[in-house]
């Protein structure tokens, strides 16, 4: 079943919570721990989570730190995943924005990834993914429009559904009209 | 409306113009200016069921140089306003403009406080004659519009006024 | 096959097929760079008809939600509040008596052969043909006048609700779509033969924007367009929802990779939605349409729920971030065009500008579905 | 008397072909002042772009005047060529079959050798590619 080779893969994303802060090189998954108080349940730590398909409509729930994205995305690639959606999401109250990536796959084994990165709301920005999968171009875009979280790298970063001299960003929760 | 802010010519017969008007009034070119899902209401009337050609208006011209109705069919966005604008420039009178749908006549569905991207009506910056409410409006309404603006264009009736008798 | 570019075109022009053309059936903008005839690169602007669905979602309870389904993709409406209803039964676990889930997939399959028949008659006339508009919509026109019996509207339903529908299918209903069903069978001969035989239809689709099963799993396409290049990809058989496991149909799938296989798969797709209605009308059970238990207030638990239908463009997907209040915290609409128009810019590079006119036929663009 | 008569045809053919003209030119520049004098003089605007090129509601890009590769250049020449050479059978066609050799062969013969070696600069023209549809790009060193 690809949902585990996929979830086996994304483990090996993310070395054991040791809690000894592991020296600076890649994912030192250690410190970023985002303290975010989730409603009660305890702040989500990075990490995979099998999700209920039958309720939620997806299989597996990564969430991982900006750097990490780019290994997940391309791992993705390989295993012959399509980019479904990018969009944001805008926790007002934990001061945070969230990018949530949606992937899924066109033959008979089913296996819906979403992956989660978090943001800080002052300064957004989260690495692009066109160089992998140019179908993110106009989804970034997008998302660049609603929540203005930068996407470092992406080759035309202009408003794309609000009018081109648009600098406010509607979806935010604090947006007036 | 209709005729009366229509720009003077050099030779005025009343009678002739009165001729002019009901050779207008029954041969009216929509703009084929589709914006949502009043355009789809607005090619079903245009097809063989609901038949616009009875009344002379199933020529959609796509260039604004030869229409004479612009029909406002769906939801203006501020992006889009300066391409209206653009187009109704480039029609040659005379013109007249049917805001076809809630959307076109105040917003419609869209115009809920805290909306950033709407244009509240087209009259707001277009000179509108008719006015066809409906969400969308049924091919019928369509109709009944283009009647109207043909007795705002001419005095002349299709039929005698049913109320009337 | 038109010859690649050979080298940089010494001088180009740009072309606005614009807001207003006839082709983009919509407020749908591409700037062209031209070389004579054949277009260097294009990139396309979209947000004209950008109405904010995604801002009323948050701003609007769930039921007030309803109607603006039906307003983003106004040709296959009842395909979008599928979706929207599953959605928020799967999250708050309200159960759709067995009638209703068959009356919805009935809707649904008829909304679908009613959005192809307008894409095929907008597309042969977007190829300079006018009759075929003119008999497919007049088939429209009674699929429109069955629907409207039973929801009230034309276009824009507001059918279905959380755990059912808001009113029954009497018995009429159910013998003018047996009457349609065989109805409908004849016409599509007729279309064959009207249009697909045609030489100068298939010369001017065969071999056009050949589109590659890489490139359609890089933008993420679905429904024709996918399956126009080999990609066997219909949620309704991947990912089977509602009571379309019951129902035995195929999936067309083409390997040409062409406008002309975007073509001849929609047009397949009708005759098997023709054998789900028709399995739909034999196996409707009775009993009632909504459950008899319906929470008062529809308030999901908090959480992320996700759910994909298959629409006439393509796989639809909503995503619900809902933090337990009667509004949403978040609704994201995945439109399905969105991604297939995506693929345009590149796909259209050293084509020929009537040929990428046809080859935007053929994706059947609804313009407020792209930008929502 | 026989010259005063031939002058008299001579002005009479004068008269008619004037009245032609006259005709014809009253007929085409006619409509065109009746429409002026009906016509509204100036059109109602919003944003003063009545006179602005049509581009599907947006302004225009760059400009229109640019040099681009006319693929079928010479096929539209050698369409001029063959029209001055149907050109040469408009006289021929009027004393087809007429005077000396009436109903006689050597008319039609004639007339075929004429086309036939004219045919040959297609034939020249066809294997030089001239019909053939392919891209002019040029090579700027």
């Amino acid at each position: 079943m690809i949902c585990k080779k996929i979830k086996l893969a994304f483990q090996s994303l993310f070395p054991e919570p040791v809690p000894v802060p592991v020296p600076a090189e890649a994912e030192s998954v250690g410190e970023d721990q985002d303290k975010k108080a989730k409603s009660p349940t305890p702040p989500r730590t990075d990490g995979v989570v099998e999700r209920e398909y039958s309720i939620h409509g997806y299989h597996l729930d990564a969430q991982l730190a900006p750097a990490q994205l780019i290994t997940a995305v391309t791992l993705l690639d390989e295993a012959e995943f399509f980019i479904e959606s990018i969009t944001g999401v805008d926790w007002i109250k934990d001061n945070q924005l969230e990018v949530v990536y949606d992937f899924s796959r066109y033959d008979f084994d089913l296996c819906r990834v979403v992956l989660r990165t978090r943001v800080d709301r002052k300064s957004p920005e989260v690495p692009t993914i066109t160089t992998i999968y140019p179908g993110a171009n106009w989804h970034e875009r997008e998302t660049h429009d609603f929540f203005g979280i930068k996407f470092a790298g992406h080759p035309h970063l202009i408003p794309l559904l609000l009018p081109e001299d648009a600098d406010f960003h509607p979806l935010l929760k604090d947006f007036k009209a | 409306m209709g005729t009366q802010n229509i720009p003077s010519s050099v030779v005025q017969f009343a009678l002739a113009d009165k001729l002019i008007n009901i050779g207008r009034a029954n041969s009216f070119w929509p703009l084929t200016f589709g914006i949502a899902c009043c355009a789809i209401e607005m090619m079903a009337t245009g097809c063989a069921r609901f038949d616009m050609s009875r009344f002379g208006a199933e020529v959609f011209r796509p260039s604004a140089r030869q229409s004479d109705v612009m029909i406002v069919a769906g939801t203006i966005t501020k992006k889009m306003m300066p391409g209206i604008k653009t187009l109704y420039d480039q029609m040659p009178e005379p013109k007249w403009v049917m805001a076809l749908g809630n959307c076109a006549i105040s917003g419609g569905p869209f115009a809920f406080e805290g909306q950033y991207s709407i244009i509240l009506g087209a009259d707001v910056f277009l000179p509108v004659d008719v006015y066809i409410p409906g969400c969308p409006p049924r091919p019928e309404a369509l109709l009944q519009g283009i009647i109207e603006l043909e007795h705002l264009v001419s005095d002349w009736k299709r039929w005698k006024n049913p109320e009337a008798s | 096959m038109n010859s690649p570019i050979l080298l940089q075109p010494d001088e180009t022009f740009i072309l606005n097929v614009g807001p207003q053309h006839p082709a983009t059936h919509g407020v749908l903008r591409v700037k062209m760079e031209m070389h004579g005839e054949y277009i260097v690169n294009a990139e396309t602007v979209i947000g004209y008809i950008h109405r904010m669905h995604e801002k009323m979602g948050e701003l609007k309870t769930y039921p007030q939600f309803l109607m603006n389904l039906s307003r983003m993709d106004y040709l296959g409406a009842l395909g979008y509040s599928h979706g929207h209803v599953l959605l928020v039964e799967k999250a708050s676990g309200i159960v759709v008596p067995e009638r209703a889930e068959y009356i919805r997939a009935i809707m649904v399959e008829l909304n679908r052969i009613a959005s192809h028949l307008f894409w095929f008659g907008a597309f042969v006339m977007d190829l300079g043909g006018f009759s075929p508009l003119m008999y497919a919509l007049q088939d429209r026109e009674h699929i429109l006048d069955m629907l409207e019996a039973v929801t009230g509207s034309r276009l824009t339903y507001c059918y279905f609700r959380f755990g059912g529908l808001c009113n029954d299918v009497d018995d009429d209903f159910i013998t003018a779509a047996r009457l349609f069903i065989p109805r409908m069978r004849k016409s599509m001969k007729k279309y064959h033969n009207l249009v697909t035989g045609n030489i100068i239809f298939r010369k001017r689709l065969e071999g056009i924007a050949p589109l590659s099963k890489e490139m359609c799993r890089k933008y993420g396409a679905s429904s024709a367009v996918a399956r126009g290049s080999g990609i066997n990809f219909d949620v309704r058989k991947n990912e089977p929802y509602s009571v379309y496991p019951e129902f035995d149909f195929d999936v067309p799938v083409y390997h040409e990779c062409d406008s002309l296989a975007r073509y001849m798969v929609r047009m397949d797709e009708i005759e098997q939605s023709l054998r789900i209605v028709e399995q739909g009308l034999d196996k409707l059970p009775g009993g009632p349409i909504m459950p008899d238990k319906k929470p008062k207030l529809i308030k999901p638990p908090v959480g992320d729920y996700y759910q994909a239908v298959e629409t006439a463009r393509g796989s639809f997907g909503i995503r619900l971030v809902s933090d337990g209040g009667k509004n949403p915290y978040r609704l994201k609409l995945r439109s399905p065009t969105y991604s297939n128009m995506h693929l345009f810019d590149e796909a259209c590079r050293g084509m020929m500008i009537m040929d990428a006119l046809a080859f935007m036929g053929s994706l059947d663009l609804v313009i407020p579905e792209i930008d929502r | 008397m026989e010259h005063q008569f031939s002058a008299f045809l001579y002005q009479e053919h004068v008269l008619w072909i004037a009245a032609f003209t006259l005709g014809g030119l009253a007929f085409a520049l006619g409509p065109i002042a009746i429409v002026y004098l009906f016509m509204p003089l100036q059109t109602r605007q919003l944003s003063n772009k009545a006179l602005q090129f049509i581009e599907c509601g947006m302004d225009p890009i760059g400009d229109s005047w640019i040099r681009y590769g006319v693929v079928f250049y010479l096929y539209a020449l050698i369409f001029l060529a063959f029209d001055v050479d149907v050109l040469f059978l408009f006289p021929v066609a009027t004393v087809y079959n007429t005077g000396l050799f009436a109903s006689s062969i050597r008319d039609f013969i004639e007339i075929v050798l004429f086309v036939g070696i004219l045919a040959l600069a297609i034939v020249y023209a066809w294997i030089k590619g001239v019909f053939k549809w392919e891209r002019k790009t040029f090579l700027r060193r």
